[in-house]
């Protein structure tokens, strides 16, 4: 079955490619067809537990599924249907679409082999595939190329080649690729390499995962790709790389005897790649930047929650990373639907879109509560879980950056929507619609389900639990919620749904007194009735504050931000060119120079015969 | 065969001496010289000092030219002690071929490079191999 | 048996001068001709290759002299696959360059003399058993490379040759002075009689002998800093030239430098020199590639950096040090040529070949620039495509012998050499199109060879037991000295013919 | 269904008594700071009748949904922290929703009803409301961090979240949190001059500058439904630093006593005080309150 | 219940009570006339006391307080800011100038009569009126609300063609949205 999979997806990647040559309605059609049929065969003919293998280049590769690989499939999957629908309608009218679906499907396809890998070499095959799939897309629009497109692909392969080297030292050492006798080997390296193996092997996720020395390419790719894969790239493609910390914190950290630096000062980097995302984020005019750096900062709480790595931690991290694939990808949809319609995606153009884009609005204002973390959503169970885990296992300043992190994040959690959404409505948008359909539904179902989520969290909360078991946890049932009190027993059975229901009941309530109160008396004004010192705005004045947006805030944090980890890697880059360049000078151009080197080569290697051949 | 090289008669040694010599002396037109028609020249004397060079390895005083002519064969059994009782007052001919090919391959080489160097000059109006460096970097 | 090793060398030999007086019949008769050559010797190669693997070396006693008096040529499975390696490439070559210089018949004469001349030298180095037949080998292909580079008349080609010339004529005295050197000592010229004998020379003199080897013969081998002559050749070379130089000529003199260093001399000491001087080479290489403006420049530089990835691994030395070493001889020769091939169409427009006039130019070259993407994708190593594999034997060879830091330098290199390709990629495709930039369409002829080595590289990439079984023979024959001086010395034992 | 009965009933009980306390200390607020200006001053009953004139204000405007739903937003936040935060000790005052109150809840549910509001008022299109609610975020994000500090330090010691749990500790051990943890408290009272946003704190809504800021286009019943909800939320706030660090309250009276003298702090505080620009209150959340919470969880790390 | 005539009273009673102690004054200072506000709020008149507090914004105001000479720019404004007031709402015209034009009586910008322009409830006479005039000009709008006697608002919403009609006579270019009250 994997292998109808996979070749479903292969072929319907190719066949997509090259329909796109005949009619762009066969290649819809094609592309739609290969990922709903994948989805289908996953959810109804895969079961967990089946293993197939073969061989290649004298190397055995085995692939199946598990129940922890199933959960991430889970994001990949669900969000890249999602994703597949909205595309149709978000890619409509634009160039090289065959590449575009080509590459996608490739990369769904390679995100789905990485989890189903039980090898290392297949694992890294997928996983570059994955890298130039997803490069693909940074580089579709064209734009920045050579900066972000080289930066990410630069990025990418430092963290794959740090894998290889890791992956070439257990092939070494075990004479297997197999990931399972890899972990079952591993107590039997020497100490170094039991140090240098994780090491390298968290450099590759970290740098997918976006952590904070390695996030660097982030930002630009996120927001260069097509939004309508921008979705499946923070969403579920950044997952891989928290897949793969998952598994090698599970299985080799734990095993460290000091792995408890190890954890310290991933978890540390993880906080503070979420605190440097928010301000980032803060700072950013352009939405698809600031999802970006948004996402960073998602991705580090998640990290954290890995590297401490207890039962509540490693559930929180499963959930937080289903739940960010969620609303990160309802925002990016978002800010797609933003962009198709009005043409651009800056917070100082575009304003008041709320009465044009309602669904839209109603979809990002869900998602951005989910990820602020606010209660009725559920957002609030995976940063309840975190905050939680991280004060019993001792980790008390971590909850403070933690927190800092997400009181911080609120701001520009605000300035999403009221960039987009708020604000005066202008006359230059009046024409602006709402997406069409295939787009808005999307979305909507994914907000949709971040609600379910938040009073029901079992949904997740189950699955994740089952692929904790696989890694070797106990079963996290009833066991977990000793200190606190809200879920004093399983998260959706107990005390969570009162709460939900309040918050409606309260919210409801005070909604009916405010609007059946004096009904007839209120009326709606536009935005251009307003009370500025008596004066009446023209159509053309634009009173919308979106320039600066934080300033004094930033002001404050001001000293942090002064230096750019970005400055510093383009800044080793061009004294790494310059060298370059004065490297090449070797080659004058002058043949007897090149016969003069010669011959100094001869008598060098003649003076240090007894050195070299001795 | 015996290792000849330290087992050398005065003329011997003047042959290796000269053809060192040579050798340096085309190295030097080679590598100093900035005009490409002496590089050529340096190329020649070069060629020219290691095909002596080989040829004194071979080379034999007073050996007699290594032919086995029927006069000497005669009513001597090919065995492998014959030939090598006969051959060893003869001259060691493969330096000899050795440098007969070296010869036909020097001479190929600088028919190319003069050619090139017409070239050259026809292109850069100069032989100053400072003043053609437009390939570099 | 279905042909000898001899036809190998004879056939091309043959044709090449065949060619000029065909052409007076019929004119068509000398674009044909080489191809015809080169396809039968494909299928020779391939079928001896096979037989080679299970049966055992063919050892080829030239006119009946037994070895060590006589030429002999060794088709063991080593050189038997780079024997196939470089005929395909110039079969593949031909295809390309079928219809090159179409209009001008005597150019096109000269072309594929120098082209068959060019392939036979490289054969014959690689099948030789004869120290100075060697030698006689390299001045053949070094002297058809020299006119090749020079094929455009211009001044800039000129200029390349002549350095190619000139640091060619070096190396040609550094190989007579060691042939000169060992003969006088050993008194044979045969490979496998040198290498049983060789214990008997004097420490010095071996070693001397090596040096000049290493240098005659790195020069060849391209290995720094004798390779300043390298970037020139391939760059003004015309485009299949480049990738015959990269695809076949290099090959050709690693083999000589690998073979000297492996089976001539056991010195100690050679195999860590061959790290340092490959790791040294892969770095200055890849350092000059980064800031390059010329393709082609930039491909020569790259593909001097992955001759010194490959000699990094023949120094590991272990068998699957070898194993790796060969199989990045095989994709390199592959994946370069492809490079140079569809890069050569890429800037054909243009005078100054400069990187910056690739912009935009997958519009009009789609297929062209989806394989120089291909070819640009394998080479840095990415999978599934052939270049991973190669890279992947080398990384667990280097493993295995616990030479960590190799693996970190050789990693960090492939990062530059990544971005120098993504470079020109997003050139290719991502950037707007010059208006006044024309572009030449390739012929079928030069799409069907691209497209044959993009096919190649998608096969190894996803099929790489296609190949790794004879290379496995092949590292193995060659790290099997013993087996090659006794194939080769108890052949015909008799004295006289 | 006679717990919800139960839980409504209480909930309305609770919201009148924080609605009547809360608004009468608005009154007190302008009543004492008219005194120390040496004016007589309003009547302390004079917030309830700006209450309810803008109740009874019989016309009003919005500029769209989000602003309508915006007051309702921030009532949510305060009733959900009454019905949270225990009125007195061992729930003797109606229990409500506390059912042991846990403070990460609460942290994120006080955030719930500001950013709603903060979205009505961007949807107003007033530059003045969408400056002020900048500020009032950025304040937050200040102020948050103190105070997230001292409550991190009782949990620390106490090794729970929960209040009710504490405000048990505080019973059984007859010691107030303010005296077994100062620097907590002294964090928390500082950044409690942050969530009251009085002078000089007080940016946000500054009138002569902002035009009130966020509200500056709310009239009529949305800045009655405000109003209720900045009372209630005052209260309850109130009640939650009693809880933590004043042993809680017995009754009812004990409770108005020592909130009202809790309240005393930022009120006088403010009284006394210029305005801070928001860089400024933000670093001075970072400077000493900050740097109390560290020392409060280093207290409770190692005492 | 709540539609009885007797409960509708009492309620009437509490909201005017309310509304009578609760004077949010919006003070547009467009003329000299702004000067005694200070004392009037400070603390030797104390206006807090008798519920008088100064509002932000239009929206939250009742009271908007036209202090002293009125230019026909200005007009404009004071127009716009009172239309965007909410019912019940007051005008407290602030000085003569207000009455008739005061010592401006003959300027070219200056209107006249604001009473023409806004509907006036309270007058306070005086040039400038002293606070404790302004008082008493509050105290007399307690009183009018108190009986249900300020109904400006409505009287502008029942003539407003013949309100917009002079002010259009002054204001030439005529840019407002619609008052549909």
């Amino acid at each position: 079955m994997i292998y109808i999979l996979f070749s479903i997806l292969l072929g319907g990647a190719i066949l997509t490619f090259l329909a796109n040559k005949i009619s762009g309605l066969l290649r819809d059609t094609f592309f739609l067809l290969t990922m709903l049929g994948a989805t289908l065969i996953f959810y109804t003919q895969l079961h967990i537990g089946g293993l197939v293998n073969f061989s290649i280049g004298s190397f055995n590769l085995e692939w199946g599924v598990n129940s922890f690989s199933w959960y991430f499939s889970l994001i990949v999957l669900g969000l890249g249907t999602l994703a597949a629908f909205y595309a149709l309608s978000y890619m409509k009218g634009k160039e090289n679409l065959g590449f575009f679906y080509f590459s996608f499907l490739i990369s769904i396809l390679s995100m789905l082999g990485i989890v189903m890998s039980h090898d290392l070499i297949s694992f890294f095959i997928f996983w570059e595939m994955m890298t130039w799939s997803s490069y693909f897309m940074v580089i579709y629009s064209g734009k920045n190329v050579q900066k972000n497109g080289i930066n990410y692909i630069l990025f990418s392969a430092f963290g794959a080649y740090a894998m290889l080297t890791a992956i070439a030292l257990v092939y070494a050492n075990i004479h297997s690729l197999s990931i399972v006798e890899m972990i079952s080997n591993y107590g039997q390296f020497s100490p170094a390499l039991q140090t240098w193996i994780p090491i390298l092997f968290l450099m590759a996720f970290s740098v997918k995962a976006a952590m904070m020395p390695l996030h660097v390419w982030a930002p630009g790719a996120y927001s260069d790709s097509p939004m309508a894969y921008t979705s499946v790239f923070s969403g579920a493609l950044s997952k891989m790389g928290i897949y793969g910390m998952i598994l090698i914190f599970v299985t080799m950290i734990s095993h460290l005897p000091d792995d408890t630096w190890f954890r310290e000062v991933f978890a540390w980097l993880g906080a503070i790649t979420a605190i440097m995302g928010t301000l980032w984020a803060i700072a950013q005019d352009d939405a698809r930047k600031l999802l970006a750096y948004s996402s960073v900062a998602q991705l580090g709480y998640i990290i954290t929650g890995v590297a401490i790595g207890t039962d509540l931690a490693m559930l929180s991290a499963l959930f937080l990373a289903a739940l960010h694939a969620l609303f990160k990808g309802t925002l990016f949809m978002a800010v797609g639907a933003v962009e198709r319609q009005t043409g651009t995606v800056k917070f100082s153009e575009v304003t008041g879109l709320i009465r044009k884009m309602p669904w839209t609005f109603i979809a990002s204002l869900l998602a951005i509560i989910a990820l602020a973390g606010i209660p009725p959503l559920g957002g609030f169970v995976g940063k309840w879980m975190l905050y939680e885990s991280l004060i019993n296992s001792n980790h008390y300043i971590l909850v403070i950056a933690i927190f800092f992190a997400s009181t911080s994040a609120f701001l520009y959690c605000y300035k999403f929507l009221f960039g987009f959404f708020l604000g005066q409505e202008e006359k230059e948008w009046a024409h602006v619609k709402e997406a069409p359909a295939l787009m808005v539904v999307p979305m909507l179902l994914m907000a949709g389900f971040l609600v379910i989520l938040g009073t029901f969290p079992g949904i997740l909360l189950k699955p994740a639990d089952t692929a904790m078991q696989t890694l070797g946890f106990a079963p996290t049932e009833g066991h977990l919620w000793s200190m606190s009190v809200l879920f004093n027993a399983w998260g959706d059975q107990v005390l969570l749904r009162p709460l939900v229901y309040a918050i409606a009941g309260i919210f409801l309530f005070f909604l009916i007194i405010l609007t059946v109160k004096g009904w007839k008396n209120t009326r709606y004004v536009t935005t251009k009735d307003i009370s500025s010192s008596g004066e009446v705005p023209l159509e053309h004045e634009n009173l919308t504050f979106s320039v600066n947006f934080y300033q004094p805030f930033l002001r404050a944090v001001g000293p942090v931000m002064k230096h750019r980890m970005i400055t510093w890697y383009r800044e080793f880059g061009a004294g790494m060119e310059t060298i370059f360049d004065f490297t090449r000078r070797i080659y004058t151009g002058n043949g007897q120079t090149y016969a003069i080197y010669v011959m100094v080569f001869l008598v060098i290697i003649l003076l240090l015969q007894n050195t070299i051949f001795g | 065969m015996e290792f000849k090289l330290f087992d050398l008669s005065i003329v011997e040694y003047a042959f290796f001496v000269t053809s060192v010599l040579i050798i340096l002396i085309g190295l030097y037109a080679a590598l100093v010289k900035k005009t490409l028609i002496k590089i050529v020249i340096g190329l020649s004397i070069l060629d020219a000092g290691i095909n002596l060079l080989l040829i004194s390895i071979g080379y034999l005083k007073a050996g007699t030219a290594p032919i086995f002519s029927p006069a000497l064969v005669k009513n001597m059994p090919l065995t492998l002690e014959n030939i090598k009782k006969l051959s060893e007052g003869m001259v060691d001919p493969v330096p000899q071929a050795l440098v007969l090919t070296a010869i036909v391959i020097g001479f190929g080489v600088t028919a190319v490079a003069l050619s090139l160097v017409i070239r050259l000059y026809r292109h850069h109006h100069t032989l100053n191999i400072d003043e053609i460096k437009n390939l570099k970097w | 048996m279905v042909g000898s090793p001899v036809l190998f060398i004879a056939i091309p030999l043959l044709a090449a001068f065949l060619i000029p007086l065909l052409g007076f019949v019929w004119k068509e008769s000398v674009r044909i001709l080489p191809g015809l050559v080169l396809l039968y010797l494909l299928y020779l190669s391939l079928t001896l290759m096979e037989q080679v693997v299970h049966t055992g070396t063919i050892v080829e006693v030239i006119a009946g002299w037994a070895p060590p008096w006589g030429i002999n040529l060794v088709f063991s499975p080593l050189t038997g696959l780079l024997t196939t390696l470089m005929i395909l490439m110039g079969f593949i070559i031909w295809i390309y360059s079928y219809r090159f210089k179409n209009i001008d018949f005597q150019e096109a004469v000269k072309y594929f003399i120098l082209l068959l001349m060019l392939i036979t030298g490289s054969v014959g180095i690689v099948l030789t058993g004869d120290i100075f037949n060697q030698f006689v080998f390299i001045e053949i292909t070094s002297i058809s490379a020299y006119a090749l580079t020079a094929f455009y008349k211009g001044r800039d080609s000129a200029e390349a040759s002549f350095k190619y010339l000139m640091i060619g004529s070096l190396s040609s005295m550094f190989l007579l002075l060691a042939i000169a050197l060992i003969y006088s000592q050993l008194g044979t010229l045969n490979m496998a009689d040198i290498a049983a004998k060789a214990h008997l020379m004097k420490p010095e003199f071996k070693i001397l002998a090596l040096i000049f080897f290493i240098t005659g013969l790195g020069i060849e081998a391209e290995i720094f800093p004798l390779n300043g002559w390298a970037p020139d050749a391939y760059a003004q070379a015309p485009g299949p030239i480049g990738a015959a130089f990269s695809g076949i000529v290099v090959k050709a003199g690693v083999y000589a430098m690998i073979r000297v260093m492996f089976t001539l001399f056991d010195v100690a000491g050679t195999h860590q020199f061959l790290i340092v001087i490959g790791i040294i080479t892969l770095i200055i290489a890849e350092m000059s590639a980064v800031r390059q403006e010329h393709l082609k420049r930039m491909l020569a530089y790259s593909s001097i950096g992955q001759m010194g990835l490959v000699i990094v691994a023949f120094g590991i030395g272990t068998e699957e040090g070898v194993f790796a070493a060969l199989f990045l001889m095989l994709n390199h020769a592959i994946i370069k040529s492809l490079l140079f091939l569809s890069g050569s169409y890429l800037v054909y427009h243009s005078t100054g070949k400069y990187i910056s006039e690739v912009d935009g130019i997958a519009r009009n070259l789609p297929i062209t620039s989806f394989l120089f993407a291909l070819g640009s994708i394998a080479i840095v190593g990415m999978p599934p495509f052939a270049g991973f594999w190669s890279k992947w034997s080398m990384l667990t060879a280097a493993a295995h012998s616990n030479l960590i830091l190799i693996i970190g330098l050789v990693l960090s290199v492939s990062l530059i050499e990544l971005v120098y390709y993504f470079r020109v990629l997003n050139r290719i495709y991502f950037f707007p199109k010059k208006k006044e930039v024309v572009v030449k369409k390739p012929t079928i002829n030069a799409l069907l060879a691209m497209g044959l080595l993009g096919l190649l590289i998608l096969i190894i990439g996803f099929y790489p037991d296609s190949v790794t079984g004879y290379l496995h023979a092949a590292s193995q024959s060659l790290l099997d000295k013993g087996k090659y001086i006794h194939d080769v010395l108890s052949t015909g034992q008799l004295l006289l013919p | 269904m006679h717990e919800i009965i139960q839980i409504t009933w209480g909930a309305i009980v609770s919201f009148i008594l924080a609605f009547t306390v809360g608004i009468t200390y608005m009154g007190l607020n302008r009543k004492i700071t008219a005194r120390i200006q040496n004016r007589i001053g309003p009547p302390w009953y004079q917030n309830f009748i700006d209450v309810i004139k803008l109740g009874s204000k019989q016309t009003s405007i919005h500029h769209g949904v989000m602003q309508h739903m915006g007051p309702a937003f921030i009532m949510v936040t305060s009733v959900m922290s009454l019905l949270i935060i225990p009125i007195l000790n061992q729930n003797r005052f109606f229990p409500n929703l506390n059912f042991h109150g846990d403070l990460v809840f609460l942290l994120y549910i006080m955030v719930f009803g500001p950013l709603g509001m903060a979205l009505g008022a961007g949807q107003t299109g007033n530059p003045n409301s969408a400056i002020g609610v900048t500020r009032g975020l950025s304040q937050m994000a200040g102020f948050e961090i103190p105070w997230v500090m001292a409550l991190v330090a009782l949990m620390i010691q106490y090794k729970t979240t929960s209040i009710v749990d504490l405000m048990n500790i505080q019973v059984e051990t007859g010691k107030w949190l303010m005296f077994s943890s100062p620097f907590a408290f002294l964090a928390a009272l500082l950044a409690m001059l942050g969530m009251f946003r009085y002078a000089p704190f007080d940016i946000v809504g500054a009138p002569q500058e902002l035009a009130s800021g966020p509200m500056s286009e709310n009239g009529g019943k949305y800045l009655f439904v405000m109003m209720s909800a900045g009372s209630v939320f005052a209260f309850a706030k109130l009640t939650l630093y009693v809880d933590l660090f004043m042993g809680g309250a017995n009754n009812l009276i004990i409770l108005v006593v020592k909130t009202f003298s809790l309240y005393l702090f930022p009120m006088l505080y403010g009284i006394v005080s210029p305005r801070y620009r928001t860089e400024q209150s933000v670093r001075y959340f970072w400077g000493w309150p900050s740097l109390f919470g560290l020392l409060a969880i280093l207290h409770a790390m190692f005492f | 219940m709540i539609n009885d005539k007797n409960s509708q009273k009492i309620v009437d009673i509490i909201r005017n009570y309310a509304r009578k102690h609760s004077l949010w004054i919006l003070a547009y200072g467009t003329g000299c006339g702004a000067i005694e506000i200070p004392p009037t709020m400070t603390s030797r008149y104390d206006a807090e006391r008798l519920g008088v507090r100064g509002a932000a914004t239009p929206r939250q105001a009742d009271v908007l307080l036209i202090t002293g000479y009125l230019t026909t720019k200005t007009l404009k404004r004071v127009i716009r800011v009172y239309e965007q007031m909410q019912d019940p709402k007051y005008v407290i015209g602030f000085g003569s100038c207000t009455i008739n034009g005061g010592m401006y009586w003959d300027s070219y910008n200056t209107i006249k009569a604001l009473d023409r322009y806004l509907p006036v409830d309270v007058y306070i006479n005086g040039c400038m009126p002293r606070p404790e005039s302004v008082l008493a000009g509050f105290a007399k709008l307690q009183e009018l609300i108190q009986a249900g006697k300020a109904d400006g608002a409505k009287k502008y919403k029942e003539n407003l063609e013949w309100y917009r009609e002079n002010q259009k006579k002054v204001i030439p270019t005529w840019r407002m949205p619609e008052y549909n009250w």
